[in-house]
């Protein structure tokens, strides 16, 4: 069986690369953040982010400079507010992004899953978004003629995301409000995972119906403790709210942004630096709990 | 500051909240859209009023109505408000972890009997807007974008939207149609909108005020709004919420 | 919540009509054989059933007198041999057999569950089923012009499955191999569940990642020990390979099918009474074991 | 009767059984098809033959290679031989156990490098009949159908036959073509097919013998069949299996 662990630096220079497609595992939980944190230290550019509803792991890699492209049905901090950064990377022309909606973003991920070339659906036939969006053609139904629009198959080069485990070869288990994660993957060209525990794969046989990913597909295995940070992940910590809260005042301008950029990622040399220097009690307090 | 320090013994061990006029007006909105739902119907909620409606609805009006949010999270009990459709607090309360399209499948399968949602903007069409808005001086304003507003608008067997008490979001055009108001097959499309003071239908395809809570007047409402409605002839009165509902509310607007 | 629990025959009779198209859960593991059952012995009739793969429970459905169509992929005694029944009565006209492909068949209940009229797919452009299969009509990708199949949308009147547990209100939690069994429930207009246990709702809570399907679809829940008798279910008990091994001889002809329907259909009220009626220690000897 | 008792410790605590000719017979066909497998690669693995070759790939010529089975069972350990694609035995020992969509779903988006398949017929195209057969009278014999042979023989990057060494079963045309030798996109197809004497390749898009077992004729076994085939200018040589590798053949077999 193939060893496939190795550090988020390594797994970062190795397969992603400038201008790849990479859609980002996560949503509202589980989200990828270490993986994301390694990509702006990396300085990666050009890249393409597709996802259903992008939350602030997006912005820190569009304030890093790391996409040119973005494409989804929504994007802001969940329940808090807008996006400063990206608001501003459009305007400045450094981001072009296309919006959609979060169904349509799925089904197109959903397409790359199957690979089929397309799936039919109802949506986007009407309204502002649907002459602005790519990928959407309008056919007809062959069985009732009726029309319908084909929403186009997405397949990322290559798709980050963070679980609780997975053993040495990557047969990784998430569980947990899952969202797009799953499909996201499964459409991706190749999958970098960090997990907060490896595990021997003796423990994936006691429950092999928490596995989420095929593993022939998981090029890269990281061990990452709070790998998820600030999100939450099921049964292992709950969200920072605080950051949060706080994020959006903290990026409300480029000096801002920068200096959050700085002490957050720059300053590292990795993620476990990074979570050094977070306040001492802070992991402490996330801890689960169960109510 | 209107403060209501009503207190009921039904909420035992959860801190009694300070009653702010914002609670109540959100109560208001919340309790006017929860009536239209039925018991047994299943609600794909978003994010914001859609919860106190969901919550509402689940802990006094329709006990037995089935929740389910757009990150798959599905039989939820809405019992504090969720920050985000994957929050844990609605994460450990869901007695099944799908998938995202796991619950737009239920949806386009026609299996959702109402959509729970808020906009910035609903027009005179059923037309909502959560993608930018254009300010007096012609700048433009981005907005998060659709999320899963315009798929549900769009599939949901009838959407009711819930809204603030602000004239700028009742309009005869939307600034951007986000989710237009056309329904796939026969499905019904936006079928009310409930705001603090009052509950309009689209049943004739156009704003009718068919509702209002019994301390409001119906033309001073009609007018306060920056859209062309109508009276029904037959406005139905509401008591509007109070005690143990308000309370709840505060409960559920705090414990966040 | 509403309580769902009740008798196989309950459920049937009042959720089970002659010409129905059917469902039938479990793909070599978990299938709902005491359901089958109690449709035999309410001789339900002018069923239409649908499946990928189709097992033994359809000779039973089918030597019941049950079914006037089946389509699906497959039909055998796995890894045994050919159905001796489904093939006499297409033969005799009883059953009109619409042969496809295992995959077709679960794109099929697959658009049926996505709600869209069809997925298009390369599959049954060629070869002697091409023609022959219901469902398909050739259409051509708006974006490259290239031909696929559409594989249109199916979507049953009921699904009838076992799993291992549930809470009274149709919370099914099922887990082992699972086929084509989620996709044909959530196809499906409404589900009866059979489980070897009824949990409260709190134990459901802790284990939220095995709840498969939506309760708000599960019409009828039932009690029913050993309901997939003789096939398996994970965790709870082994297959009884002597019945499948028995069973080709056990329907070679007429006389020995009606008389096997006799002994473990007609002459029990319920499948507790066929279960009691199995040599003393078999069900104890099939318990589960890990290795 | 050839009996052989060939011993190995490598197989500790299970009974050594009884090696008969037809354990060593499809052991044959099942070593010649594990040759075509490379390290690392993910097999689809049918039921009956199919299952030897994974089982011989992975225990011992493939290591690293990834087992699918179409009831949704992934990264498969084929120790015993399973009697359906969803059987306890592999269950146990699967490190994912995902959904039918799951696995065919890798197969169509091009993610499975091997099908691995058997059938009652194959012909000089590379179609597979599962479907039925008609015999010299004219009658037709019905046979259990495609499952997935159609979609695996369509979708796999590649797919190796398995066969039983019977003349009847490689024809000039199948009696129904279940699973056309039309590869989707730029897939191979049916690259080869493997019999307990030798291997033919359809690489020019005939049969052509490619590889034969040492101790068998090239001239006769290709005559022996009832198809038009050819004998490759580089025929390859192949040691048949013996010892341990029939043993293992023999345990995996009567284990099931």
């Amino acid at each position: 069986m193939i060893d496939k662990v190795m550090t988020a630096q390594q797994a970062v220079k190795k397969y992603i690369h400038n201008s790849d497609t990479v859609f980002i595992g996560g949503f509202g939980h589980a989200i990828a953040f270490a993986i994301a944190h390694e990509i702006v230290r990396q300085k990666k550019h050009s890249l393409h982010l597709v996802k259903t509803g992008a939350d602030i792991v997006f912005d820190l890699l569009i304030a890093g400079g790391c996409a040119s492209r973005l494409s989804c049905g929504w994007y802001g901090n969940p329940g808090i507010g807008m996006s400063n950064i990206i608001r501003k990377a459009v305007a400045s022309g450094e981001l072009a992004l296309t919006e959609s909606t979060n169904f349509s973003m799925m089904l197109r991920l959903h397409a790359g899953k199957l690979g089929v070339p397309f799936i039919p659906s109802p949506i986007l036939a009407d309204g502002d978004l649907a002459g602005s969006v790519n990928g959407i053609k309008t056919i007809k139904c062959p069985f009732t003629e009726a029309q319908y629009q084909a929403h186009s198959a997405l397949n990322p080069d290559v798709a980050i995301i963070h679980a609780q485990r997975s053993d040495m070869n990557g047969n990784v288990q998430l569980w947990g409000s899952v969202g797009d994660t799953i499909e996201g993957c499964e459409a991706s060209q190749k999958i970098i995972c960090s997990v907060e525990e490896i595990c021997e794969s003796e423990e994936i046989l006691l429950c092999p119906h928490l596995t989420k990913l095929p593993a022939h597909k998981v090029v890269a295995v990281i061990k990452q403790p709070f790998g998820a940070y600030p999100s939450y992940l099921h049964d292992y910590y709950q969200r920072d709210e605080r950051y949060y809260a706080e994020y959006t005042s903290d990026t409300k301008d480029s000096l801002k942004s920068d200096e959050w950029l700085q002490t957050s990622v720059f300053d590292h040399e990795d993620f476990d630096s990074y979570l050094n220097s977070l306040p001492g009690t802070l992991l402490d307090q996330l801890a689960w709990s169960k109510s | 500051m209107n403060t209501n320090t009503a207190s009921s013994d039904k909420n035992n061990g959860l801190e009694k909240p300070l009653i702010t006029d914002e609670i109540i007006s959100q109560a208001r909105a919340a309790f006017m859209a929860a009536r239209e739902i039925k018991d047994h119907q299943t609600l794909f909620v978003g994010i914001g009023l859609p919860c106190l409606v969901a919550h509402l609805s689940q802990s006094i009006l329709s006990p037995n109505c089935h929740l389910v949010f757009e990150s798959g999270l599905m039989e939820v009990a809405c019992e504090t408000q969720p920050l985000s459709t994957a929050s844990a607090n609605i994460a450990k309360t869901a007695k099944m972890h799908g998938s995202m399209l796991d619950v737009f499948s239920m949806l386009q399968r026609g299996e959702i009997d109402v959509g729970l949602l808020s906009a910035a903007q609903i027009d005179i069409h059923g037309h909502l807007n959560s993608s930018r808005l254009t300010t007096k001086s012609g700048k433009t304003l981005s907005l998060p974008g659709s999320g899963g507003a315009h798929d549900i608008t769009v599939l949901a067997n009838k959407v009711i939207a819930v809204m603030p008490s602000d004239p700028r979001r009742f309009v005869n055009n939307v600034d951007f149609i986000t989710s237009p108001n056309s329904p796939y097959g026969n499905r019904e499309g936006v079928a009310g909108v409930a705001m603090p003071d009052a509950y309009f239908s689209f049943d004739t395809g156009r704003p009718i005020l068919q509702k209002i809570y019994s301390d409001r007047n119906a033309d001073s409402i009609n007018e306060s709004l920056n859209w062309d409605s109508e009276i029904s002839d037959s406005l139905e009165i509401v008591n509007p919420p109070e005690g143990d509902l308000i309370e709840r509310a505060g409960i559920f607007l705090k414990n966040s």
